[in-house]
């Protein structure tokens, strides 16, 4: 989950990272309220990196001035998204700007921090500068000295710069952030740092234990544990089929599959794996019956391939499950019921492949239904080419 | 590693509905499941499997452990797994998703200072056909053989396992590293294990789009497996990753000298070309490969 | 330092151990704007124990008989101590009371967290069945779930139990606590946990990275690193031999010595070690000058035994420090003048015994006072003897 | 233990003003000071020391080196420790009292982990007399012999080293556990250390009240030192201990089974005479006690 810049500063100023005065503006008017004497910055309050580049940053030294800025961001889409608040906040004279983030590296499995002595807001600069230190036991101060010196500081700038990093650290690692950045990372004339930009990505799996996080973003995960996504993605706007796996490595091969015979997708879905410490036997099928009528609900989708591998749910239930999806149930299913109402098309057609399961009984439950069953996965992909064709 | 029949095994979290749903079956494939825990509920029976508070309530009474499985919550699983280091046990089976990527580092930490090895989590564990089954792997799909197995997803490895049952080559053993950000072992350990596993004659390898795994896999291969390895990478159709914006770019650039493409399915297959591995383009290609090359001697001398 | 026990409960609650609603009471009238509903506790806030024996805690169960107790713990002192302030707290129906805490053992070199199923107000029970469990490596909650079972705690509690144990741990670690208790630790009906006293001492060397907690108490600290206390300790109240070492084992051996020989001791001060960082010969100097100064202040005092021992500062800069205090200096130096006007009385006799530095050169430079100088310890402290009979 | 001439020391904290004054006079004793590290200071020279930023910039420069000296501020004393323990320091001399004991207790597991050796904090350090002196003690109250003079303080320590030297008894090394509330090492190890060091005849060990320091010592002695040892023990006028109330009651009572006295003079006056330790009353009386032992053979047959 990622933090506006705002949200990240108030986490830094909780750790004692030097930040500037600032405030939030909900609307133009709140700027007759300002606090923080002029001349201000205006920053627009998105997700989207490189706002400075278009206009999404403005310097202005009265209130009339800032308000007209204040429109004007509040009516520009960086990279299609608005803003819901700017921060205004006080100027700062750096004298030199530092780039400087703590990362998770997956290959590296630890913690890594970055650094380049020249940060801002060209960011091909600082790749070429950037310095790391893997964090490879406990974290310690001599760490980010290690940092420092790399990155060539000289001096007591070499303190000061290590006790941010080491601030930055553990905000890090108390929150379960993916990745922390200050860019820039201000210097001034009397070698203070001051953190100019900020940016946080808080690990998905760990918000569970900080709810304070949690609800700073409302938006719908990217990610979430154990329940199916709000939207599908599209990858051929012109494809007719639609897939249905468990398991998101078998979704990608099953894709690749349809992909390699011909066949163009419109959507794909995962319905989980069984790794969840919660999983039963019914979550596989609840769900499987829930994602065919996601598919289903898109006009496009011609055919639908359902591919479940694993023989631990029986082969009756998840007949059943997609019996019960196939033919809209009786009235006293109240799911279903308004399933059915949202089903303004005729289905798609399905093709059922079933790995581990008793195959037979699979088809015979299912044989008074239009749902073709395989097992055979290079042949059950033909099928779906040549009934998608048809 | 101690994946034999005679290998003793504990499952922590044996009584979440995961663990209350696979532990029976695992018992009943021949693993040695000597007890459960989970805290709390202590005293409970699951299949004829005593369950415990804590693990050293269990130790006496059983003898040493070698294995335990851990379906904990993912908010608990580090604390499991290191409740099993403290009191000696060297191989960690994690299941359990979702488990806070901070937490995989400081058990990492703790596992190299003890030697632990650790599968997992987001993982279905072990399998070793035929006599054991430390995890969620749907057995029946599984033949005793001598390909090993490696992948770092679940569903997927199950339909190449079936791929090669049905074509005749059993498997030596299948583990998954786990489909989580960060992983408690590498390919490189395992390759090396199975290297020098008297069982494997051939390796194969899933892989699949995201990170380095694969990259660094087919290094590690190329400089030090002596063993012939077959690979296949999935999501070469999957639309790209979205980038993280600005840091992701900066952080991207530095994860590896390893070029701008990585993690994509070409930089993966093109990896393990460059290191003279085989790869296959669909799973049912992979018994072909191993066919061909199993009639060819040794990729290298030794 | 030791916190009070609302101040204890503060921390309580921002780790997220549960504590009853509550309100500090500075006066009795403050008891008109209570939020609480009766019936309260009221209870009084000192650092002594045992307050509950003595008439510290009442319950009352309405404003008129909360004003009469508020008065009279007020004027109760527990163990000489009067409290600044009273705590009302709402009633707990406890079925069962637990004891728990977290200290750093010295001898172990490790915190241990100790609990007991019989807490409360009765000691002596609660250590009959008191059980520990030492944090050999990171803390990680298993460790309380192992102090649960030593406990015979069963089922459910065994997980609520341990949590307390992980939050109360955090929070000796987190700021740096030589102890933290929680005593008693209520179960209700319903097996929830409630902590219903608590106590807590801070590591003073630590305190200087917790500004929030040294905020809390301005009474004089007990220990102070590299200053002299702020008061002298009395030991035999007919004594009038004061003694000053550098260093604390030096200034025991020393009275050892003194009162092996029959001498009688009134006060005695260690002017400190060489081990602060900021270490330098003028510390050494300062405070030889200072804590004379002191030890004369007290009229009893008829003799005072200096006992210097190392080498490193030069011997006349030690010999000026004493001539300093006996010869009362030129007008210019405006410290020494407050100090010559503090002295009513006159000097007490020296005898000086000085080990590794040039005593010849100490010894000429304080020809021309009453100091004796010597360098065997056995003689010097005969002489003292002698002295002080005379 | 390497604390021979030959070895190589760097001081850490070199600036600060307890290290300015000391690190000369530790060079001129002949304590080989291959550099000095003083972070946001690099590049200075003290007494022809050369100063880095960090170890790792000196390191490189020096060649391995045996032991550091730690005069940090006590806030930034364990970050210097684990900073010489990751560049593979094994000897740690820590001479800044104030180190909060929750960072003693981390640097400990290091040190466990490690196998490193710490002196301190709050220590005069270490002296080979006539060899090389690691730390503050004064090197003029000290001559070469085959005493091995342990303590947990500072000045009485150079007191008692003295009524040896006085009366010809010199000294194979001295050490003080320091004076903090956790320290780096204990009795135990250096009894032990000392009881295979070859010059080390007689050990004599100065005690003093509070913990059970003293306590474990005398059975530790008892059980597994060979050599003779002679104990004394300061503060036997001392005013009784404040306890911490309630609390502390309870938490005294479980500190050990060493009885209600612990940490009194007499509980460890008496629990010295309980093991066989001659215990002198006086500092002068510990060179008459040792004259005696010398003449008499060795307490037990090896």
């Amino acid at each position: 989950m990622d933090l506006l810049e705002y949200q990240a500063k108030d986490l830094f100023r909780e750790v004692g990272i030097p930040v500037l005065p600032s405030q939030c503006i909900e609307r133009p008017t709140d700027l007759k309220a300002l606090k923080i004497p002029y001349p201000i910055a205006l920053k627009s309050q998105v997700y989207m990196g490189e706002r400075g580049r278009v206009g999404g940053v403005r310097f202005v030294s009265n209130t009339i001035d800032a308000i007209a800025a204040a429109h004007s961001i509040f009516n520009l889409p960086i990279m299609g998204e608005y803003p819901k608040v700017l921060l205004a906040e006080a100027k700062y004279e750096a004298q030199q700007e530092l780039y400087l983030a703590v990362v998770l590296n997956q290959s590296i499995r630890r913690p890594v921090i970055l650094g380049s002595a020249k940060g801002g807001i060209d960011v091909r600069t600082a790749i070429d500068a950037m310095q790391h230190v893997v964090i490879d036991q406990d974290f310690s101060p001599f760490y980010a000295r290690r940092l420092a010196l790399k990155m060539g500081l000289q001096g007591n700038l070499i303190n000061s710069f290590s006790e941010i990093v080491e601030r930055l650290y553990w905000l890090f690692s108390d929150k379960d952030l993916d990745l922390v950045e200050i860019n820039p990372l201000g210097v001034n004339a009397k070698g203070e740092l001051m953190a100019l930009d900020g940016k946080i990505t808080v690990n998905d799996a760990a918000l569970g234990r900080h709810p304070a996080l949690a609800a700073l973003d409302n938006r719908p995960r990217k990610f979430v544990l154990d329940r199916l996504p709000d939207s599908l993605t599209t990858i051929d706007p012109q494809g007719q089929i639609a897939v249905l796996c468990n398991g998101a490595a078998l979704t990608m091969a099953t894709m690749d599959l349809i992909s390699q015979s011909g066949g163009k997708l419109l959507h794909y879905l995962n319905i989980g794996s069984e790794t969840h410490h919660t999983w039963q036997p019914e979550t596989l099928c609840d769900r499987l019956e829930e994602g065919l009528t996601m598919l289903a609900k898109h006009k496009q989708v011609k055919t639908i391939f359902v591919n479940i591998v694993g023989g631990t749910v029986k082969s009756d239930r998840i007949a059943d499950s997609i019996a019960r999806f196939l033919r809209p149930p009786a009235p006293t299913r109240t799911v279903s019921q308004e399933l059915k109402i949202s089903r303004g098309t005729p289905l798609p057609k399905l093709v059922v492949r079933l790995l581990g399961t008793d195959l037979e009984v699979a088809k015979e439950r299912l044989a008074s239904t239009p749902a073709l069953v395989m097992d055979d996965l290079d042949s059950a992909i033909a099928q779906l080419i040549a009934l998608t064709k048809k | 590693m101690n994946f034999t029949p005679a290998s003793k095994v504990i499952v922590q979290g044996i009584l979440e509905p995961l663990g209350k749903f696979y532990a029976p079956l695992m018992q009943e494939y021949g693993t040695q499941i000597v007890a459960g825990v989970s805290p709390g509920q202590g005293g409970q029976i699951l299949a004829g499997i005593p369950v415990f508070d804590m693990l050293e309530q269990a130790l006496p009474r059983v003898g040493t452990v070698d294995t335990t499985v851990i379906f904990s919550p993912p908010y608990a699983a580090l604390d499991a797994a290191l409740e099993a280091i403290a009191v000696g046990i060297r191989q960690i089976v994690l299941i359990s998703q979702g488990i806070p990527p901070l937490d995989m580092v400081h058990l990492i930490r703790k596992a190299e200072a003890t030697d632990t090895l650790i599968v997992g989590p987001n993982s279905p564990g072990v399998i070793v056909p035929g006599q054991m089954l430390l995890g969620i792997h749907p057995p029946e799909l599984y033949r005793p053989g001598s390909i090993g197995l490696l992948s770092r997803n679940g569903t997927l490895t199950y339909e190449v396992a079936w791929t090669l049952t049905q074509s005749g080559f059993g498997q030596s053993i299948a583990v998954s590293l786990g489909g989580d950000q960060i992983t408690g072992s590498t390919f490189p350990q395992w390759l090396q294990i199975l290297d020098e596993d008297d069982q494997t004659d051939v390796i194969v390898l899933v892989g699949e789009i995201g990170g380095d795994y694969e990259e660094t896999a087919a290094h590690y291969i190329a400089e030090a497996i002596d063993k012939p390895v077959i690979a296949y990478v999935a999501g070469r159709s999957a639309p790209r990753n979205r980038r993280m914006g600005h840091a992701g770019a900066i952080i991207d650039s530095q994860t590896a000298d390893l070029g701008p493409d990585l993690g994509t399915a070409e930089s993966k297959v093109s990896a393990f070309k460059r290191a003279g591995i085989p790869v296959a383009d669909r799973p049912s290609e992979i018994p072909e490969i191993v066919k061909r090359i199993l009639k060819t001697p040794a990729r290298k001398a030794i």
